[in-house]
């Protein structure tokens, strides 16, 4: 038994129910305020987590350094802050969560993206209002996610995975943009029903796995994966990535992310393309490497391939956008490209890659999504023509933090992009023994053309968004630079962002892969 | 006496039971054809202990308790007939479509069934 | 306030890196050990800092040149200060890591800052549009050559086994990695010094400011090519196949590029020119892969970021003082001797930097590359091809920068006495041919912050060549000389009639623009309209088609809800009847 | 002679039932439902269930069949014969009733075709009525129950004001 780890999931869902149990008149305010605390005391506890986990087994002493570190398979689970319970004993169902290095970041960055998001709502908040039943469904979604990533058992991991969706459903919905009620909803829908679709594509793969292995529990299929490459393996497989790439999303099933991300709230937004892409690439890490090892390698150079196909048309379809907030969606693709792509390779270089973009992104992309969010509530429109140019001249400070935040993304090395893209390219240059070398430097060279594509996309919207002559876009009176609440906001992921570009250590030491 | 005589019969007057019940327009028909069907049950009911003779007459029971129930049954059948009576102005089981699945899922304002329903029982009163 | 604190942080900061690199000068050479990371077993990097000869070198030029540009723009840059004073102490420190790192990777991060900071910088006037897609141009080509550098860093880092420069070249490498990775090197070098095929950036990141052309695009981070293989040279000179390239390379840029620089009309855009022809010649240094030629590519590494970081802010002068450094403009100032008359210092350091440039005898650029010349000449003797091709091209740009040098030097100062008055061969492209005299009485020297810099580099350009120890192979310098003087001849003559003949392929600049945008810009743009149709129309389709199906169907399953109790009990008699002869049929 | 007795009234009784669910004046089947009634009635008596077929004759030709055509004179039938008795889908309707028939009746042949009745010796009434007392005696009280709530629902749904009805309908209506 874990408090803690039981504590964050816990506390959050108990606050939303809180939240909505209290009367309508309960000012919105308080509820942002209620909600970032708790969101903050998340926040902590999953630091301490983590500091508890470097921490020796015995007793309070020093971090463990490089040498000591456990060294991992990939992706298998190396159980701390265990809690193992009967729950549904006929099912063969146990509620059985934990945790290790490659969830316990995650878990971070869930708690400081949902934090900020909350913090974000004490002064910024949808026009829509009802701001007390956005925090609650924030946090519900931070149950969720914290779920996902700490899950052991299938099923839970399953339900989990679930208990995000219909609450980021309501949040597009009822805060989406709210010009747009038709194609919020539109969006809201196409996201529901295609995410329900895959993952009930993958249960029917868990399912299968529970057929052939007899136990949902990740531990134990860990220690004894399931064999074979062909038949009901590659089928389990098949099922499991393709209803972790509808969540990822992985070319050609992305076509709900764009509509989804552009018409979702800024928080909305955050969160979506910060978090819950990112149980996508978790699951593929955690569940089809260490337990269909053989089948994986079956299918990972299509899922190479398809990643790839990702990274160049998500990076083209940039370069026609008018929305900025559908450019930043679509950038998404490409950079869920990669860490598709380093998954696939099956190599300690390419999944240590895949991990540290999964929060590289996270970081970058929320990041992203808040300017996009800013500059969306300043100019009433997220057209860029509408918008027009000279950023510069008009909103200096926003506009020098999207030209960070774009080449942060663009993979610049010393900045957190880079070493997720470039181990995953490292991955790709040696893949696995398994697979196929050629095709993997095929991908590698192709995705590396990706990385030039995705810097001309980002310089062009810095070029049509950012810069240009003042005179003919007059500064709007009321246009308010930078205000304090956005700047307390960003700079947790605007430090972080340089902090793990210049030390990936941080991170990568944990991830050691045999 | 073979067995599946009084069975074939009841074979027939359920079906001719099922028959009225699909086919007749009259709503009270259809209370009719029920009770034949009901009848047909009974007689298989008695066939069988005829036939079975368990010293409990358990099938002469229940085919009393059937006709219990079928006096409930009409009872309540007719009441209803009567309520569509009143609300429409006729007892046509075919004419009596509130619940048909309309443009956008809303139900038929009640002016429509009823001008038609009137109508259908003019005809009929005028024939 | 903020841009003054800027500003003492970023002379601060380059009198910092003059005096480490004084501290560190004549030390043994060192590593220092700093905390690494790794995946998997045999990946493994740290960020580990050297310093050795090379680095003092490097870490001298970039420290004086900065600090010089720094001051420089106190006096030259006043709005948005802060940024741009920010930004270029941002790339000094890059410039810094490059030298300074042992590491790929760290070395990797500091090549790409440079890029970004060269990518902001050019952009600081990005109101006007040339300066706009010339960052944009800059940053994609730079981008796409380190695309290329990083596989390169693969290649060797794996084959090698280690990501620590000092390490690289000792060890068991296939032949054929070796070449791909130096190769792949090579790409990002290209694209860093602006060699062909990707050289148009550099001229078209003119629009920047003066001294950041004069940091950025002459003596530091284009240089830092020259650095790199000069740092990786036991690797490079294991891989002939890529020193072939290299040489040929360096051969096809100097002469295209000086061919280019002869036909500007802007006196940025000919320096840019230059550049790119100059850097060249540091690269035939390095391709003929020994040490003598290693050396004097540095050595012409060091001389020219002097000359050329003056020529730039000579040109900085002008633009700021004159407000345009086009031919055609200083030609309306010159037609009067007033732009000699008004700024005496500015004319004399930009005639010692273009003398320097052309090769004139006694100041550095002189004593530069007549050690190229030797090297490649020593090389040529021991009966290398390369070596021969690296000669005769080096000689041949020696005559056409001779060219090009006069020709900037006699229109921008000089009235032509053949048209006396008129504006000769640049009226054409004049829009203000027809206005009145520009007002001369204001031009005058700027203040003395950017003068000093000027002497400063002005003396380095004059003095460098003699700090290398005199030794003059005499027959060398008499040929380069000799061609030197056959390319200034023509020059003048063709100023002493007035005419300025630009064949048309060099004022297209060989054309390459046009040719790259066709075969990527727009099929790129054609394949980003493609990608968003296919998205919409095609995969969207399927999306829509599944949800129009469900509709549809549903529409269908609605006419089964007729509101007739008797068609529901009809359905279900048959449902019934169906059931019972399945139940038979499965039964029997 | 059982059979031959049962015989004339399956007879009878399926001659009324078929004039039943095809004669076109409405009150003339609930008549010919009394002679099927009363037919299958003489079934039971020609099966020695004398009581059933009293009780059967009693509640149905008794109760039932005067509830019936009390109906038929509440909601004003025509006593003149009616064209369109039937629905359109009454052939198909005897399509469906016909395979029904063909399935049972095969069915039924198939698994009893040589099985007998035993002649009964006596009557059955005794036997009924302690086996309705003892045996179900429970199920009987609860019919009890039944008949009483079926009682309860008759009253409640005719004594239903149409104002209600139609106010709420026009209410709902708004509201859509």
């Amino acid at each position: 038994m874990s408090t803690l780890l039981i504590a964050l999931l816990a506390v959050p869902a108990l606050t939303a129910m809180v939240l909505w149990v209290l009367p309508v008149s309960f000012a919105d305010r308080v509820a942002a305020v209620v909600g970032s605390v708790i969101s903050g005391l998340v926040l902590v506890g999953s630091v301490w987590l983590w500091i508890d986990y470097l921490r020796p087994a015995d007793g309070p002493g020093t971090l463990v350094g490089f040498e000591t570190a456990p060294r991992t398979l990939p992706g298998k689970l190396y159980p701390f802050a265990e809690t193992d319970l009967e729950w549904i004993p006929p099912l063969d169902v146990r509620f059985h969560i934990a945790v290790d290095s490659i969830s316990i970041p995650l878990i971070m960055l869930t708690a400081l993206l949902v934090f900020l998001c909350c913090l974000y709502s004490l002064r910024i908040t949808p026009r829509i209002g009802r701001t007390r039943s956005l925090i609650a469904l924030l946090l519900v979604i931070e149950t969720g996610v914290i779920g996902t990533f700490s899950a052991v058992d299938l099923v839970l991991f399953f339900l989990f995975f679930e208990v995000v969706l219909i609450p980021m459903w309501l949040v597009i919905d009822i805060w989406g943009d709210e010009h747009d009620a038709a194609g919020r909803r539109r969006a809201a829908t196409t996201f529901v029903l295609m995410t329900v679709l895959g993952s009930a594509v993958m249960l029917l793969g868990f399912l299968l796995i529970h057929r052939q292995a007899g136990t949902f529990d990740l531990e134990v299929l860990g220690n004894n994966p399931v064999a074979g490459g062909r038949g009901v393996p590659l089928a389990a497989a098949i099922l499991v990535a393709l209803g972790l790439a509808v969540k990822m999303p992985l070319w050609p099933l992305h076509i709900w992310l764009p509509d989804a991300h552009a018409k979702a709230p800024t928080v909305g937004s955050v969160l979506l393309a910060g978090l819950l892409l990112k149980l996508g690439s978790y699951g593929l890490i955690r569940i089809l490497l260490p337990v269909l090892p053989e089948a994986t390698t079956t299918i990972a150079p299509y899922l190479g391939g398809f990643s790839t196909v990702a990274i160049i048309a998500g990076s083209l379809a940039c370069f026609a956008q008018t929305d900025v907030k559908r450019l930043i969606a679509y950038s998404s693709v490409g950079h869920m490209g990669f860490i598709g792509l380093g998954i696939a390779t099956m190599s300690p270089e390419g999944l240590s890659g895949a991990l540290f973009a999964n929060i590289a992104h996270g970081l970058i992309t929320g990041l992203l999504f808040f300017l996009a969010g800013a500059i969306k509530d300043r100019h009433d429109t997220s057209d860029l023509r509408t918008i027009g140019r000279a950023l510069n001249a008009r909103l200096p400070r926003i506009s020098g933090l999207l030209v960070f935040a774009s080449l942060a993304s663009l993979g610049l090395p010393g900045l957190a992009g880079f070493w997720g893209e470039m181990l995953a390219l490292l991955g790709a240059y040696r893949p696995a023994d398994s697979l196929p070398r050629t095709t993997f430097l095929v991908f590698m060279v192709i995705a590396g053309l990706g990385t030039v594509l995705t810097a001309a996309y980002f310089l062009r919207l810095i070029r049509n968004l950012c810069q240009g002559d003042p005179a003919e876009y007059p500064t709007t009176a009321f246009a308010v630079d930078l205000s304090r609440i956005e700047l307390l906001t960003w700079t947790p992921l605007v430090a972080l962002t340089v902090v793990l570009g210049l030390a990936p250590w941080l991170l990568l030491d944990y991830w050691n892969f045999v | 006496m073979p067995l599946v005589l009084p069975l074939l019969l009841a074979v027939l007057l359920f079906c001719l039971g099922v028959y009225g019940v699909l086919a007749r327009r009259n709503a009270i028909t259809m209370l009719m054809s029920f009770e034949l069907m009901l009848n047909a049950v009974n007689l298989n009911l008695v066939a069988f202990d005829a036939w079975r003779l368990d010293g409990l007459a358990t099938g002469q029971t229940l085919a009393v308790f059937v006709i219990t129930l079928a006096a409930a049954e009409i009872g309540l059948g007719l009441a209803i007939v009567l309520l569509l009576f009143r609300g429409h102005g006729h007892v046509d089981a075919d004419a009596a479509r509130d619940l048909v699945e309309q443009d956008g899922g809303i139900p038929a304002a009640d002016g429509a069934g009823t001008a038609a329903g009137r109508t259908a029982v003019e005809k009929g009163a005028a024939s | 306030m903020i841009a003054t604190t800027w500003r003492v942080v970023g002379v601060g900061f380059s009198l910092l890196v003059i005096l480490a690199a004084i501290l560190l000068s004549g030390v043994e050479p060192q590593q220092t050990s700093f905390p690494g990371t790794g995946v998997g077993p045999d990946v493994f990097w740290t960020f580990d800092l050297r310093t050795d000869d090379l680095t003092v070198l490097l870490l001298a030029v970039v420290g004086v040149v900065s600090a010089c540009v720094q001051v420089y723009s106190i006096g030259y840059l006043h709005e948005r200060a802060a940024s741009y004073t920010a930004l270029v102490t941002l790339f000094t420190a890059a410039m810094v890591t490059v030298v300074v790192a042992d590491s790929l990777f760290l070395l990797l991060i500091g090549w790409e800052v440079m890029g970004v900071c060269s990518y902001l910088l050019i952009g600081h006037y990005w109101e006007r549009r040339d300066a706009r897609s010339g960052a944009m141009k800059a940053f994609l080509m730079t981008r796409f050559a380190d695309v290329g550098f990083l596989f390169g860093i693969f290649v060797l880092g794996i084959g090698y086994n280690t990501f620590r420069i000092s390490e690289l070249g000792s060890g068991p490498i296939s032949p054929g990695a070796l070449t791909a990775g130096t190769v792949l090197l090579l790409v990002g070098v290209v694209g860093k010094s602006a060699q062909v095929p990707l050289q148009t950036w550099l001229p078209d990141a003119m629009p920047g400011p003066s001294p950041v052309s004069a940091l950025i695009h002459a003596a530091t981070m284009v240089a830092a090519g020259v650095f790199l293989i000069a740092r990786l040279y036991d690797v490079f000179v294991e891989a002939e196949a890529t020193l072939t390239v290299l040489a040929v390379v360096a051969c096809v840029t100097m002469l295209v590029s000086a061919l280019c620089a002869m036909a500007a009309v802007e006196v940025k855009r000919v320096l840019a020119w230059s550049t790119v022809s100059q850097l060249a010649i540091m690269f035939a240094g390095l391709s003929l892969g020994t040490e003598d030629g290693r050396h004097a590519a540095l050595f012409h590494l060091v001389t020219h970021a002097s000359f050329k970081a003056l020529l730039f802010l000579c040109a900085g002068v002008l633009l700021h003082q004159v407000g345009s450094a086009a031919f055609v403009v200083l030609r309306r100032y010159t037609r009067r001797g007033a732009l000699r008359r008004a700024m005496p210092v500015t004319f004399v350091t930009m005639t010692i930097g273009l003398g320097a440039l052309a090769g004139v005898p006694g100041l550095a650029g002189f004593f530069s590359k007549d050690s190229v010349v030797e090297a490649a000449w020593h090389h040529a003797r021991d009966g290398s091809t390369i070596g021969w091709v690296v000669l005769v091209s080096v000689c041949l740009t020696a005559a056409l920068t001779a060219f090009y040098c006069v020709r900037l030097w006699l229109w921008t100062f000089f009235r032509t006495p053949a048209l006396a008055g008129a504006l000769g061969a640049f009226e054409d492209d004049d829009p203000m041919a027809d206005v009145d005299e520009p007002d001369t009485s204001k031009l005058r020297e700027p203040s003395w912050l950017m003068l000093g810099p000027l002497v400063l580099l002005a003396i380095g350009a004059a003095g460098l060549g003699y700090a290398d120890g005199v030794h003059v192979h005499w027959g060398v310098a008499l040929v380069t000389t000799v061609l030197a003087v056959f390319g200034a001849l023509p020059a003048y003559s063709l100023w002493q009639r007035g005419a300025d003949p630009r064949p048309v392929v060099l004022e297209h600049e060989f054309g390459l623009d046009a040719a790259y945008q066709g075969a990527v810009v727009v099929p790129v743009r054609w394949f980003a309209k493609l990608a968003v149709l296919g998205d919409r129309d095609v995969i969207g389709g399927y999306v829509r088609a599944t949800g129009r199906a469900g509709t549809l169907a549903s529409q269908g399953f609605r006419l089964l809800q007729t509101g007739n109790v008797q068609t529901y009990l009809t359905a279900a008699v048959i449902g019934v009847v169906a059931l019972a002869v399945l139940a038979g049929v499965i039964a029997s | 002679m059982t059979t031959a007795l049962f015989s004339i009234a399956g007879a009878v009784a399926i001659a009324a039932a078929v004039l039943v669910v095809t004669s076109r004046r409405i009150v003339h089947a609930a008549l010919w439902l009394v002679v099927a009634l009363g037919a299958v009635a003489g079934c039971f008596g020609a099966l020695h269930a004398e009581f059933v077929a009293l009780v059967q004759i009693l509640v149905y030709v008794g109760a039932i069949v005067v509830l019936v055509l009390f109906a038929l004179m509440l909601t004003k039938a025509p006593t003149n014969p009616l064209p369109a008795l039937t629905t359109r889908r009454s052939p198909f309707a005897a399509i469906v009733a016909g395979v029904l028939a063909l399935l049972l009746g095969t069915g039924v042949v198939i698994a009893f075709g040589n099985e007998k009745i035993e002649p009964v010796p006596a009557g059955s009434a005794t036997d009924v009525g302690t086996a309705v007392f003892r045996i179900w005696v429970l199920p009987f009280e609860v019919l009890s129950v039944l008949l009483l709530a079926a009682l309860i629902g008759a009253i409640v749904l005719s004594q239903r004001k149409l104002s209600e009805r139609s106010d709420r309908l026009s209410s709902s209506g708004k509201e859509d």
